[in-house]
């Protein structure tokens, strides 16, 4: 069977099947709308959870001084108002060599303080760095397609679109790329985000700390169908995963490079399916434009070179 | 032509000199052609930048070591150099009004800068014909860029010097004309000095390597 | 013979873009009627088209901003309602049409609004301030005006002869190269801003000679006002930072037109290039619209609160520290490509340090002040308001510039958040003091206060409850550019935004009421002395609206307050200097020169994008053509003889007696 | 700059103005050494007595002594007190055109060191 994600009655159908097959990912699946909660507060994993802490401290250092400036902008203004005859009038006061020292010094330590966080933030949580942890890596194959998330699992063997299903507890090692213009990946509840580009290879390391649902998508524009490409995130225990993978290799289209270039053309809102099986090497093919890139908006439509409009 | 036309908002030059004040409008052209000509040279770094980047991306094309052929960089060379002089004589010609040196002299800058264009064309079209295009790889898109941006300049150059012979020989030594061949003269060797950085950086380096 | 043109280029099967584009071309049929019947074409013609007064040039940059303001709201205004409802629904606007409308909303408000408007009030003030009777080079001043209108109307062609890109206000490739913006859109967006950064180039050029090379005799740099100052740095910038975008879109356009490899996914071609360099000019580009502003609230805090600049040294020495720094931050666009450790880490730190010379900015108008006689006028609302809501702003740009604070915070509409508060807090409130501020100079009467009032409060709120969601939403984890969305938890907050759009209008509206009002209650809000505000830089010297040369004697400068210093002289000894002695004044004379020039550039424009060959190379010819005429020119200069200068000058010393006796009576 | 003195004005001159020496000698002179200069730069180019890594930094360097000899030879710009905005405008200009490609440089080594597909991320680690 070939896939054709554009036809959402196929996908629907395919997705129907391991509905039956896998009953852990169904109970799951049908939250997939309803649970999306992507806050960037609502940290469930370490990457998340350093990102937000440093976000806030870094809020909490400025706003130290950004409240107090606000304070005295009003308070100035008004007391010195032109009516008030109590307060001062010093009409010719411009300069005061202590008052510039001070007023160079307070935001030069505020940034000197801010300065060490980014040094050591950056370096803490560059997205290619591994996380620490006992645990053997999962790896995980990101293609953004036009407009769609493809997921391939080497090791497994299997891979998906639109549905991203990890163990959690498990580091996660995600290669990125895409099969057309720039995207970005991103997983708010689990951590920073990441650029996806053609003939290029990115890396992010994410972990879930225990199970649950995210929202993902993309967060950088790529075209009319850029809104409907988010997927959802299903972290899983390691029992749950395990017949996740098993139920999935039991049953679908599989991928290779005959069926994909039907994938890697435009579709909109496709719905999440899954792939039996997946042939080794395709990622490497994509990067290596080995596969062609998406083609892009189909021709032959009327005119389309004047005003490529989206047929409704 | 009078005094007033070097300084025709009479603001200040010469006589009426109060301490600082507005420059001469010599001075104002210049200054601001001046800035001009920075930023472009700030637009050629960023031609510069992309050549940089993209110098290892031929794409399984040729690569600048099998394309580039000094000899004919070495006359291209040579005729810019000496078109820089015989470009600053032009300005010494037209400082001291005399026709001969500043018609002769530009009319040997044009001729320079022409033989260099042609070799510069001749170079493309024989790279063209090699199916070594601008279409080819990143690398020679950003070659012919490069390189065909300093090239048209130097058109450029060329269709404004006719037009400062023109002028000098219809209109004669005027301020305003004489503020004009400086600017161009400046121009001049501006593209000049951008060739310096073209030849070392794309044509030497791109056969060492 | 007309390339890809065609019938079919022409939208009519989409109501809203026909429907918007048949009032637009009714509101100028009918004002053009207007003028041609009304016989004013002459005047229009030669007092202002043709005009290379920097002061007419200053005020139709301002008139062009505030135009294509009203067309960048009304995008706004479509993106707000759209996101309202696009709640699992589809909304009123299909994906390529929201497309193009945030694409050319943030199109037409940085490069058609904010810039013409600061560019504008630069215009028209800097030679003033200095003291001089125009910029260095008026002609190239009227080319570079009309370049800009030029871009700015083959933006709005686009609304009724094919499509506006759909690739954002900064077209990233692959997304806009041909394959996958195979339409004319990208291509209107590339050579609209081609055009107009020719002009801005132009005009970049002009106004930092100016500032460096022109001024009244004794105005040293350091007695500069620091409205001069923050135009050399943001001039400087243009200068350097425009030829990096032309280049960058040039190589766009040479993958588009002539298959070149630059930034395509095929032979190569490295997209990260493209945004590396259009960061470039994209991050100074920001200072641009900024630094001008700071300038503005520096005159009008010190003017209304009646003393001097606090630390006018330190403003100098921050606005060319954020000059230069502004070129040494660009990569926090794209902390999230994946650079590594080291580059972030560099670049964030970078980009946090200009909080330093930022925040003594503000810290210094604080002190000015304070003991001060703070008048509560309309301009100096726009900037207290700045003040509060900059910082704000700014601090959560800082907090973007924090690498893991980005990596969550990229591209969402936290980011949306900071940049419009910035722009609107910061620039758009700066050009509205601005505007307040030097609206009686240009005019001889003031605008309405109150109603400048009820607009600064209907702004600053509606501004408020605008954006303050977005910042919200963004933590919910909600990206920019989405056309609809099904995530129960951002409702709310995108309603609350659609209302304060709404808010925000009101004050829109208050302040096109305040226009019309001002102009028919003109009488009463005239202003005969020429110094409304009792202010202190040499702007005020002259008369309102000043004669076409400024200046009839050239002041001669030794404070850094010049005119304050004249006034509390003449107040001291209770008369003004002695009348000079009056001579011609030689002025550059008009010149259709920039007119035709943007004419020609329309034309090669337009004819590009729908490659009509035989049209770009008429335009061509055409447009060399009018710089020979024009390097032909043996008569550049008009004479205004004695008689009149001294009339005109005696006039406006006879109004400065009297402001004198008035000042005096008031001691 | 300071206060008393005027810092521009009638002292100034254009770029490209000669001082009151500068003739056909000052281009001969500056002919020459861009002549010369050129010469080592082809030379080194095509030689092998020159240590091959070490060639790319020796022509930049060359081109950047060649840059000055023209800026100073036939632009005539010099450290003058004249010359002062002149040379300003210039050291701006520059500053901006080395920002602009060493940064554009060191990220785009970065980003394309970190983005080589991993086989031939693999082949670097061998
Ligand atoms: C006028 C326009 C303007 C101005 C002035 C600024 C000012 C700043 N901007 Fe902003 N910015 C934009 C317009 C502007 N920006 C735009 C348009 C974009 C998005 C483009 C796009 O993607 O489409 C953007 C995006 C943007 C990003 C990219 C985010 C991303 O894409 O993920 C970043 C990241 O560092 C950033 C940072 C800053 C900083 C640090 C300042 C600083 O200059 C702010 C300094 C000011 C203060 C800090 C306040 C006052 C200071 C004090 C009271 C002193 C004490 C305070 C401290 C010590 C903290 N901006
Ligand atoms: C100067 C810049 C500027 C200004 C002023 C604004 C103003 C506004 N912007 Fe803008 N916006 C951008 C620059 C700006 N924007 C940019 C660069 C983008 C990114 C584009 C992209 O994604 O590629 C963007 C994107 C953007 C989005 C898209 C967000 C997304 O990606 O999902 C939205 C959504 O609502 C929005 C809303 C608004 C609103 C409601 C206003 C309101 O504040 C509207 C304000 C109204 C006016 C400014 C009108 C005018 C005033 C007058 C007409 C007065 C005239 C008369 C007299 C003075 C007499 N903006
Ligand atoms: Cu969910 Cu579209
Ligand atoms: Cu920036």
């Amino acid at each position: 069977m070939t896939a054709r994600p554009g036809r959402s009655d196929d996908a629907r159908a395919r997705w129907r099947q391991v509905h039956e097959t896998g009953r852990y990912v169904a109970v799951l699946s049908v939250l997939f709308l309803s649970s999306c909660k992507p806050a960037v507060l609502d940290p469930r994993g370490p990457v998340s959870l350093a990102n937000e802490t440093i976000l806030l401290d870094s809020l909490v250092i400025m706003l130290a001084i950004v409240v107090p400036t606000i304070i005295a902008t009003l308070g100035f203004a008004w007391w010195f108002r032109a009516s008030n005859t109590k307060a001062a009038y010093w009409p010719t006061w411009a300069y005061s060599g202590q008052l510039e020292l001070i007023v160079w010094s307070i935001p030069l330590m505020v940034i000197i303080l801010l300065g060490g966080v980014i040094w050591i933030g950056s370096h803490e949580l560059d997205p290619a760095t591994p996380l620490a942890s006992s645990t053997r890596p999962l790896e995980v194959q990101v293609v953004s397609l036009d407009w769609k998330w493809l997921f391939i699992y080497p090791e497994q063997h299997i891979a998906s679109v639109n549905q991203l299903v990890v163990p959690a507890g498990v580091p996660i090692h995600f290669s990125l790329t895409s099969a057309s213009v720039m995207n970005a990946f991103f997983i708010p509840q689990l951590g920073s985000m990441i650029y996806t580009m053609n003939g290029m290879t990115t890396h992010l390391n994410l972990l879930a700390d225990a199970p649950g649902d995210f929202m993902g998508l993309s967060s950088d524009y790529s075209g009319d169908g850029f809104s409907g490409m988010h997927f959802a995130v299903h972290a899983e225990t390691a029992e749950a995963f395990n017949a996740w993978v098993k139920a999935t290799q039991a049953d679908g289209p599989s991928l290779n490079r005959q069926t994909y270039p039907d994938l890697a053309t435009q579709s909109i809102d496709t719905k999440p399916f899954t792939y039996r099986s997946a042939e080794p090497g395709l990622f490497r093919a994509i990067t290596s434009r080995e596969l062609p890139p998406g083609p892009g908006p189909r021709s032959g439509r009327p005119d389309s070179s004047v005003s490529p409009r989206t047929e409704r | 032509m009078s005094a007033t036309h070097a300084d025709p908002h009479r603001l200040g030059h010469g006589a009426r000199s109060l301490g600082g004040g507005i420059p001469s409008k010599r001075i104002v052209v210049g200054y601001g052609f001046w800035i001009f000509l920075l930023s472009d040279i700030i637009m050629f770094s960023a031609f510069f930048a992309s050549y940089a980047v993209l110098s290892n991306a031929t794409a399984g094309g040729p690569s600048g070591k099998q394309l580039f052929d000094l000899t004919n960089v070495g006359i291209e060379t040579m005729c810019l150099l000496l078109s820089s002089f015989t470009c600053g004589l032009a300005g010494i010609g037209a400082r001291k009004e005399s026709n001969l040196m500043f018609q002769a002299s530009m009319a040997a800058t044009f001729v320079l800068g022409a033989v260099f264009l042609a070799l510069e064309i001749r170079e493309f079209a024989g790279l063209v014909a090699q199916g070594a295009g601008p279409a080819r790889s990143a690398f020679l898109t950003a070659f012919f860029t490069l390189v065909g941006c300093h090239g048209l300049h130097v058109t450029a150059g060329l269709m404004w010097l006719l037009t400062m012979m023109a002028q000098v020989f219809a209109k004669g030594y005027r301020p305003d004309i004489l503020r004009r061949v400086m600017c161009f003269s400046l121009f001049w060797h501006a593209l000049d000095i951008i060739w310096v950085a073209l030849f070392s950086v794309v044509y030497l380096i791109g056969v060492s390597q | 013979m007309l390339g890809k043109l065609s019938w079919a280029a022409v939208p009519f099967d989409q109501p809203i873009p026909m429907a918007a584009s048949a009032v637009v071309a009714c509101v100028m049929f009918g004002v053009l009627a207007w003028v041609v019947l009304k016989g004013h074409l002459p005047y229009l013609w030669n007092e202002w088209i043709t005009s290379v007064d920097h002061k007419r040039i200053g005020v139709m940059y301002c008139l062009l901003a505030m135009v294509m303001l009203l067309r960048g709201f009304t995008d706004a205004i479509m993106m707000r309602s759209q996101q309202a409802l696009a709640f699992h629904s589809p909304g009123y606007l299909p994906p390529e049409h929201y497309d193009q409308i945030f694409s050319a909303h943030g199109t037409l408000m940085i490069f058609f609004v904010a810039m013409p408007f600061i560019i504008g009030l630069m215009n028209f003030v800097v030679p003033l301030q200095l003291g001089i009777r125009d910029v260095a080079f008026p002609t190239l001043n009227s080319v570079g005006f009309w370049l800009t209108a030029s871009g700015a109307l083959l933006v709005n062609i686009s609304l009724v002869v094919g499509e506006f890109s759909r690739a954002t206000w900064l077209p990233y490739p692959p997304l806009s190269e041909l394959a996958y913006s195979p339409g004319v859109g990208v291509d209107y967006y590339c050579w609209a801003i081609q055009i107009s950064g020719v002009g801005t180039l132009l005009s970049g050029v002009n106004l930092v000679t100016t500032v460096l090379k022109m001024h009244a005799p004794g105005m040293t740099y350091l007695r500069m006002p620091m409205f001069c100052w923050t135009t050399l740095a943001a001039n400087l910038l243009i200068v350097a930072a425009f030829p990096i975008l032309t280049a960058t879109l040039a190589m766009l356009l040479l993958d588009r037109y002539l298959g070149f490899h630059f930034f395509t996914n095929e032979a190569g071609g490295n997209m990260m290039m493209f945004v590396n360099l259009i960061w470039a000019w994209g991050h100074p580009e920001v200072y641009i619209l900024i630094l001008p502003a700071f300038g503005i609230y520096s005159e009008v805090i010190s003017t209304f609160s009646g003393k001097p600049l606090f630390g006018y040294r330190s403003m100098v020495i921050a606005t060319m520290a954020i000059c230069i720094l502004a070129f040494m931050v660009w990569l926090h666009h794209f902390f999230t490509m994946g650079a590594g450790a080291d580059v972030n880490a560099f670049f964030g730190i970078m980009t946090t340090i200009i909080a330093v010379p930022t925040g003594v900015k503000i810290f210094n108008w604080l002190f000015t002040m304070f003991a001060g006689r703070v008048v509560f006028s309309t301009a100096l609302l726009w900037s207290l308001g700045f003040m509060v809501t900059f910082v704000v702003g700014g601090m959560t740009g800082v907090l973007l510039a924090v690498p893991p604070a980005d990596f969550v915070l990229h591209n969402s509409l936290f980011l949306v958040a900071h940049f419009h508060n910035v722009l609107i807090g910061g620039m758009l409130f700066g050009c509205f003091a601005g505007y307040t501020y030097w609206f009686p100079k240009a005019f001889g009467f003031r605008l309405h206060e109150g109603l400048g009032k009820a607009a600064f409060w209907c702004w600053t709120i509606g501004f408020y409850v605008a954006f303050m969601p977005l910042y919200v939403l963004g933590l919910e984890g909600m990206t920019r550019r989405m056309q609809h969305y099904d995530v129960p938890e951002w409702r709310p907050w995108v309603l609350l935004a659609a209302v304060g759009a709404v808010i925000i209008m009101a004050g829109i509206i208050l302040q096109i009421t305040q226009l019309v009002v001002s102009i028919r209650h003109r009488e009463e809000l005239r202003d005969d002395t020429g110094d409304p505000w009792n202010g202190r830089s040499l702007e005020w010297a002259t008369a309102s609206p000043p004669p076409a040369f400024n200046f009839a004697v050239l002041p001669t400068i030794s404070s850094e307050e010049a005119y304050w210093d004249l006034k509390q002289r003449a107040i001291q000894q209770s008369l003004l200097s002695p009348e000079p002695s009056y001579d011609d004044v030689e002025m550059p004379r008009n010149s259709p020169t920039g007119f035709i020039c943007a004419f020609f550039a329309t034309m090669m424009g337009f004819a590009l994008i729908w490659h009509i060959w035989w049209l770009v190379g008429v335009a061509f010819v055409g447009a060399f053509a009018t710089f020979v005429v024009f390097a032909w020119r043996d008569h550049d200069e008009y004479v205004i003889p004695v008689e009149t200068v001294a009339r005109i000058d005696r006039a406006n010393r006879a109004a400065r007696t009297k402001v004198l006796s008035r000042m005096r009576a008031a001691r | 700059m300071s206060d008393e003195t005027s810092d521009f004005g009638t002292s100034d001159v254009a770029p490209g103005d000669e001082g009151a020496e500068a003739g056909v000698g000052t281009y001969l002179v500056g002919l020459g050494l861009a002549l010369l200069l050129t010469g080592v730069s082809f030379f080194i180019a095509r030689t092998h007595l020159v240590w091959a890594p070490s060639i790319p930094v020796a022509l930049i360097v060359l081109a950047i002594a060649q840059m000055g000899v023209h800026l100073v030879f036939f632009l005539h710009i010099t450290t003058g007190p004249d010359n002062v905005n002149n040379v300003m405008a210039l050291a701006f200009g520059v500053l901006i055109v080395l920002l602009l490609l060493t940064g554009s440089l060191w990220i785009m080594w970065h980003l394309n060191h970190n983005m080589m597909p991993m086989d031939q991320l693999m082949r670097m680690q061998r």
